[in-house]
């Protein structure tokens, strides 16, 4: 089936409420609205007891998430943006993610959150974050961050399975992106080889994805063979499917929409390093700058890891002398 | 809080509010057309049917006191003396612009005319206040919140309040009741009423009609004389209501039927205009005037944030204040 | 809220209600003397002098309603039902555990009886219950949470109090007011009264006496009874008092001359034991016995929890369920 | 003069509230009570009107500490243990740290955070974290987790001079350490080497610090010379002197008490290796297992770094094939 990114998110969601009574919604204008985003259109209707629209109290939302999990419900919590996580991590990071080990396995938390995370939306500095690093060291947490429709369906029913609380991160410039959704069920925490590649292995998530399978399609015409792997879940990473290519490839970049000090893409090159520091002739990340993401459309384009600027990046490491450092 | 004296606004004074009034709203307007030309990017929240609140209230500042206000805040700006052109030049996200293109429309900052900033995160703005009302402590000075009726429910709120009324700082808490949280009706969100909360905190609290600009000038200054008197925090819940949707996307199809309709019957720059041409029979030609004036000056601020220049993205920049 | 029901209690029950409120009574002393032996580790909070309300409030819970309560939780945890060996040998941080030692005295859990968790975090108590709540719309489930005076201030308190009144959920909040949190007294860092706020959103509120084991009962059989017929979210307040400090390096300095004193004239155990003798004509041997079977019972579960393995370090762990 | 940790803090907040009359403390329990470690006594005597106790409410603390720091005070805020940051979280990430850049430098926000933090005193797992992670990835905040009396004075005193919100952790196993406090100036961002060594660079903080000296101490009696860093300032951490220690000898180890995904420990590895894949033999971190702080003593003290530990891992390290993989 042809769905859009948004599309995919909305079946997975109203597959799930239709399959399990146990699975609920609830955030901010999710229901009679159908969403800031228009994720939910249409679900309430159908739905109707299970699709909630709720006050604007974040840490409220995600503390009845967790308690509604620990009770026998598969909550399915929308925080609007991503940037407002902070305001529930304390639930999120406290309680629903300690649970299980805090409890000697008495019992997980199924629980997903749900955000709308990203830049590159002219959304300014508080409307555009990606908030994984903040929930990188968070243990008993999952991350997931597709990056096409088809991923978008599967992960999120995975999400909403999993017995484990989930971050579920959609980024805004992927809603409207097509592709075909087979249903075809998918594991949290494997990552995806999407080209492959000899010389260079280029990691990312989310919406720098098809930013770097652009990119490998220019690096192809200079001579470049890149291999891309998608990661798909954030957190835990799937280092080794990584260190298999970098084996391969000996070279490692890895593109993060978000700061450079302290983001995810630190962990991978950390990661990696550890296991193939021998046989790695160059490893590297590019990510946005450390301050908060500009407003201004040239600003913000300019901040951003695009197509053009992976290409860039590559180039300059692999003429430069760390080839063969 | 003690007994408000009743400010009978003057002719002039009267009419600069209503400039003011009007002024935004034209201001609102552009934005719409700026947005729908492609100029003002991502998203935007118009105050259109709030200005009474914005220029009612911050009309009877001190210069010394500060405010905090939410997204939906061209009109506190402009109110507060924020220049027309690096207003406009931001939300197109030039250098010239207030934060020099870097906050946009949702998070503007303009520390030199008293504003503290539009907080991007609901409840933001009550926080920062109420910061601000800790570092006026013994002053003369107070700390104004501006926020929504969906702030009321957000945690900032409550633990804000509590805070500011146990060390009796001098703050204004000013609840812009729109009756919406996006798309949201507030009465479906919202448990008992927010002049309950807020009573129950020991907080002196009144209500104002949002529409009628003298009301909530003679509350506002009600409320700021018993914070400048030293007896801790005061709120007010103006009544209002948005004209435009909550953001430049909102068709506004949660809105009761007649709804929309009875409330622009009241529309604050309509009554001003009323009560100028017939209680203070301010002639419709110096009205006209005034209008015109402001069409004038929104234009060339218009034109001229349309050719400033955009921010270099070359430009080097630290994380820190050094 | 519907007509109190007075619940007369019978002679027997009252026994087992003194039996229970004794029992948490010397396991608190004995919480005490293990952590002066080097034996409980880091720091625990004992909830001597608020027995009435762990064993009063969850004496008329029904076997399916789930509870939530604070890291000072032993009260409630025994009360409850958590096997004493169990609970000791969690808190000496042995593999018998209730946790297998890795929560210890604050951060409790046992889901079998009906314990969703002792939660560290002040207030987090009152998310869990009310996402508890939740689950039970529509059922004859109720959530209640436990939490203290200080609570009230914490952002999860009017947030889940908003949300459980808007959703009409099946939920009780006990606030055990002690008067203090930590080493600061309620009135200084609270605005208002507690009952105030709470009935701003339209949630119905009552106080107890929380020294009085009868009282609490019969307050706690209402409040159940409105959230299971429901009514939606119901709070109550109980009046109480920690005969300890707040953690054990407290002294209690904070404390104002002779209240601890008339307070300890009103310990609910010695009223209960009154009310025994005096009211329900139980003979002095009879209440002897019972103390000195829980005297025993905690020498035994102490004795094994001493002698308990730890758990193996080398254990491996997943962060995750599978 | 010889001071505790405790002492150390406790001097540094009263000679800041007697020079700079914008300095303000405020926390829970911290003034008539001197605060939940003692740290605080008798500076509400000493300061009535500018150290305040205040209520539970973690959000208005911080928020409160941002809106002064914009209208001239210097507020020093108290979360009393570092587990609750996330409360506080929105307020630091949002507002605080974002007013700088965003505000295109129309002021920035003088505040500091104080926070207990870090495991070892069987606390269990929401009284035991050490919330550096969670804050790496947060750009114009700095994070500073001295290890000595001496720094911590100094950097404390530098933070609360500091234009830009810091987060100031004092682990609660250093409270007792004694040490020479000489009240030289110090500055936030520089990390220091504490004893040199020719054959492996290990970089910890806070209480890692000793047990890194400790071991440094045994393997010296091994034939290993470790060099070892004090990062002393987490965010943004002193790379530069951490690349020239390794580029002297070609190894890297990190340790990082808290959790090894997503930890800060990563960053360092990763931008070490970024600019030294060439030179490094080996590179890793020793971090705790993903899973929260244990309670059971046993447990804990497993779960931790030690000297030991160190050791061990240094040894199985620097023997294995690793050194000339
Ligand atoms: C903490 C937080 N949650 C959610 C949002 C998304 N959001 C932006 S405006 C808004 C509605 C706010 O309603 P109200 O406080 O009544 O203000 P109004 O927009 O009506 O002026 C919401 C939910 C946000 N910006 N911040
Ligand atoms: C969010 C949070 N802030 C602070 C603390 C530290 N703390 C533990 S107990 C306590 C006092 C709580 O007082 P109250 O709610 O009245 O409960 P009580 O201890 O009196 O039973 C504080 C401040 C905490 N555990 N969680
Ligand atoms: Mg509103
Ligand atoms: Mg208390």
């Amino acid at each position: 089936m042809q769905l859009d990114f948004r599309g995919a998110i909305r079946k997975a969601l109203d597959d799930e409420l239709t399959a399990d009574p146990a699975v609920i919604l609830f955030g901010e204008d999710i229901g009679a609205a159908g969403g800031a985003f228009a994720v939910t259109t249409g679900l309430q209707e159908k739905h109707p007891n299970r699709v909630l629209d709720t006050p604007i109290s974040e840490l409220a939302l995600s503390g009845a998430g967790f308690g509604a999990a620990l009770c026998g419900l598969r909550p399915v919590v929308e925080i609007m943006f991503g940037d407002f996580l902070p305001l529930a991590m304390d639930s999120l990071l406290n309680q629903a993610s300690k649970f299980w080990y805090m409890s000697n396995g008495q019992a997980s938390v199924p629980m997903v959150v749900r955000c709308v995370v990203g830049a590159g939306g002219r959304f300014g500095p508080i409307h555009s974050q990606t908030p994984i690093a903040w929930f990188m060291s968070v243990p008993g947490i999952k991350i997931v961050g597709p990056s096409t429709p088809a991923d978008a369906y599967s992960l999120l029913r995975a999400a909403v399975r999993d017995e484990n609380p989930v971050l579920f991160l959609e980024h805004k410039r992927l809603y409207t992106v097509k592709g075909e959704v087979s249903g075809e069920q998918q594991s949290i925490g494997e990552a995806a080889i999407v080209r492959e590649g000899a010389d260079l292995t280029l990691v990312s998530a989310l919406r720098a994805v098809p930013d770097c399978l652009e990119a490998a399609a220019m690096l192809e015409s200079a001579g470049i063979s890149a291999e891309v792997i998608d990661l798909k879940t954030l957190r835990p990473p799937d280092i080794p499917t990584i260190v298999k290519s970098v084996k391969k490839t000996h070279r490692l970049m890895v593109v993060e929409e978000g700061p450079r000090t302290g983001g995810w893409a630190g962990e991978i090159l950390a990661a990696v390093t550890e296991e193939c520091l021998g046989v790695m002739q160059s490893a590297w990340r590019l990510t946005t700058a450390d301050h908060p993401v500009p407003y201004s459309p040239g600003l913000e384009d300019a901040f951003l890891p695009s197509a053009t600027s992976i290409v860039a990046s590559v180039t300059q490491h692999m003429a430069g002398g760390k080839v063969d450092a | 809080m003690r007994e408000l004296v009743i400010d009978d606004v003057a002719t002039d004074t009267m009419l600069d509010l209503y400039r003011q009034m009007f002024l935004i709203r034209i201001v609102e307007d552009a934005c719409q057309d700026l947005y729908s030309k492609g100029l003002l990017h991502g998203t935007t929240h118009l105050c259109s049917g709030q200005e009474a609140v914005a220029v009612g209230a911050n009309s009877v500042l001190g210069p010394h006191d500060r405010v905090a206000c939410t997204y939906r805040g061209h009109g506190h700006s402009l109110a507060l003396g924020m220049d027309l052109n690096a207003f406009i030049a931001e939300l197109l996200g030039r250098q010239s612009g207030i934060c020099g293109g870097r906050a946009g429309s949702m998070n503007l900052i303009d520390l030199e005319h008293r504003l503290l900033g539009c907080y991007g995160i609901v409840g933001g703005s009550v926080a920062a206040a109420t910061g601000a009302g800790l570092a006026f402590r013994g002053t003369q000075r107070v700390a104004v919140a501006y926020f929504g009726d969906g702030a009321v429910n957000q945690a900032y709120f409550p633990e804000c309040l509590n805070f500011s009324k146990v060390f009796g700082l001098p703050v204004v808490y000013v609840c812009e009741n729109n009756l919406y949280g996006e798309f949201t009706p507030m009465d479906t969100v919202t448990a008992g009423t927010i002049m309950d909360r807020v009573r129950a905190y020991g907080v002196a609290a009144s209500q104002v009609d949002g529409m009628d600009i003298r009301a909530v000038r003679t509350a506002m200054q009600g409320a700021l004389e018993s914070a400048r008197n030293g007896d801790g925090p005061v709120f007010l819940e103006a009544l209002t209501y948005r004209f435009a949707g909550h953001s430049k996307s909102d068709p506004g199809r949660y809105r009761a039927a007649g709804e929309f309709e009875r409330w622009r019957e009241r529309d604050p720059i309509r009554l001003a205009r009323e009560a100028l041409t017939s209680e203070l029979g301010v002639a419709e030609d110096t009205i006209k005037q005034v209008e015109t004036e402001c069409a004038v000056r929104l234009a060339g601020a218009r034109e001229a944030a349309t050719e400033a220049l955009f921010p270099d993205p070359g430009e080097s920049v630290s994380e820190f204040k050094a």
